[in-house]
């Protein structure tokens, strides 16, 4: 039962990432929900890899190597994850350094004063 | 009144389309064909205790190289963007207990950060972590040092080196054994030692210098040069 | 007996999670939320260390020092960039 | 045990992405969503994959702030507003 709540609570930060996006004014605050959203999808993928009652791919003393197959996780998920987790930071960055200039530019936060493409 | 609607709209169909999955979830009991294929290969054939490391660096290693390239690209694009405006650097006051806790401090998290990406085949960690956390060991002397110059030019060097190092590794393993990024091309050892499991922590200390240098790059392009 | 204590423990932390958020929520200055995330940083560490006894896997805990250094370096930027601002 | 963790974290989670949105201060906003990514670790853990938790901790609360504080630092110099 654990993965089906933390899927719930994923799909619950999407939205709520994917609604501060869509409706807030200020572009840091649009970054925040681009960021809430990341972290839920980060969520929702790592519960669907999870098994009941089972634990961390890596061979230790608590897990046995001859039989490791029926004992841990599916580790494909968390390698997919793990890699995303670092390009969301990298994007966070250029997108902050895009609103850096554009600020320079029109000494604006709000989204209402960049006009240039609205239709 | 119309754009509410409109939001009210994209949001309902995103939940719509996760309704699905949470209607008809079952938790596995177990692993599917591949994923036991990864865990057995791992452990039999490549000697590699953290089946998430093996995955990362042989099994997934294109998408690895791939996403290291995008890292450089947004370092790159940071670069550009930000690139020359000195007024508006960031400027901090000389704090004594700070500078002088901070000194012992950068010297074991950078310990820590080696550690991690040298044990990425033995415990959780590997390259991406350690990166992160020798990154933030530069952010902490950024941070305590008035006058801390990090100096672009190595940290271009090390970026370089490392990444020219990742390929070259790769196109070894097509040269002496069956493919790209194979890492038979060193000898597997004992299970479990730190020199086992052939090039896969050479590897990951590759992508681990690679990371932390490039992260590095965007934390100092991003306070002002 | 032993496991009712570690139980507790973990209620404890959790309770205590939850108050030290509700600082952050209602703490009128920034210095109050800032103190708020190291307090609340400093327990979740508690509840790592017993997620790793509960679990019974002991690399669990390296986890836990890493979360430890990175969430000192976040408190000391959030700190300096209140001490620039006045 | 365990499901009580995961309820009580995901509350407070969920209750931190809500005042991320809602703060008039962007500071404000950038340390509840430090929260979100901080909590978010300790599932990862609980899902069995402490590979995600340590990157999630080492990224989420320690870089993705400050790279947040420098943009908000280099945007306003000098206003202050709480």
């Amino acid at each position: 039962m654990i993965s089906m709540y933390t899927l719930i609570l994923g799909i619950a930060l999407l939205v709520i990432g994917f609604y501060a996006m869509l409706t807030r004014k200020n572009l840091i605050k649009i970054v925040i929900g681009f960021s809430i959203a990341d972290t839920g999808t980060h969520i929702i993928i790592v519960s669907l890899g999870y098994l009941r009652g089972k634990t961390a791919p890596i061979i230790d003393g608590a897990v046995n190597a001859v039989n490791a197959v029926q004992e841990v996780v599916d580790p494909i998920p968390s390698a997919l994850v793990l890699t995303a987790i670092v390009i969301g930071l990298a994007v966070t960055a250029v997108m902050l350094s895009f609103i850096v200039e554009m600020y320079k530019k029109n000494k604006s936060l709000s989204i209402d004063d960049y006009q240039e493409l609205k239709w | 009144m119309i754009k509410n609607i409109a939001v009210l709209l994209a949001v309902a169909g995103l939940l719509m389309i996760f309704l699905p999955v949470i209607s008809g979830f079952q938790e596995r009991d177990n692993l599917n064909e591949l994923a036991a294929d990864y865990v057995d290969g791992s452990i039999n054939d490549l000697g590699t205790p953290n089946v998430v490391t093996s995955v990362i660096v042989t099994y997934r290693g294109l998408d690895t190289l791939g996403e290291v390239t995008v890292l450089f690209l947004a370092t790159v694009g940071v670069g550009l963007l930000l690139k020359g405006n000195r007024e508006d650097m960031i400027k901090i006051s000389p704090l004594e207990l700070l500078e002088t806790t901070s000194s012992v401090l950068v010297a074991l998290i950078m310990v820590l950060g080696i550690y991690i990406f040298t044990h990425g085949h033995l415990t959780p960690g590997g390259g991406f972590q350690g990166g992160v956390v020798i990154a933030s060991g530069f952010l902490l002397l950024m941070l305590s040092k008035v006058n801390a110059k990090i100096s672009h030019s190595i940290m271009n060097f090390v970026e370089s080196f490392s990444g020219v190092a990742y390929v070259g590794i790769g196109i070894a393993g097509i040269v002496l054994t069956i493919g790209f990024l194979n890492p038979g091309i060193l000898p597997l050892g004992q299970f479990g030692d730190l020199f086992s499991a052939g090039a896969i922590p050479v590897i990951y200390s590759l992508i681990g210098l690679k990371v932390g240098s490039e992260l590095t790059s965007i934390l100092v392009t991003m306070r002002g040069e | 007996m032993a496991d009712t204590i570690y139980n507790a423990a973990a209620i404890i932390a959790l309770v205590s999670i939850g108050l030290t958020f509700i600082r952050m929520i209602l703490g009128p200055t920034a210095a109050d939320r800032t103190v708020a995330l190291d307090g609340m940083t400093i327990i979740t560490i508690s509840l790592i260390v017993y997620i790793a006894y509960y679990l019974n896997r002991i690399i669990y805990l390296d986890v836990a020092i890493v979360y430890a250094l990175m969430s000192f370096i976040g408190v000391v930027a959030i700190a300096r960039y209140l001490e620039r601002r006045k | 045990m365990i499901p009580v963790i995961i309820i009580g974290l995901g509350v407070i989670m969920l209750a931190a992405a809500v005042a991320a949105i809602y703060f008039k201060s962007l500071l404000a906003s950038i340390i509840s969503a430090g929260v979100i990514s901080l909590l978010a670790s300790v599932i990862y853990l609980i899902l069995g994959s402490p590979d995600v938790a340590m990157t999630e901790a080492s990224i989420g609360s320690g870089l993705t702030t400050v790279i947040f504080l420098f943009a908000l630092h280099r945007v306003r110099k000098g206003k202050s507003d709480d």
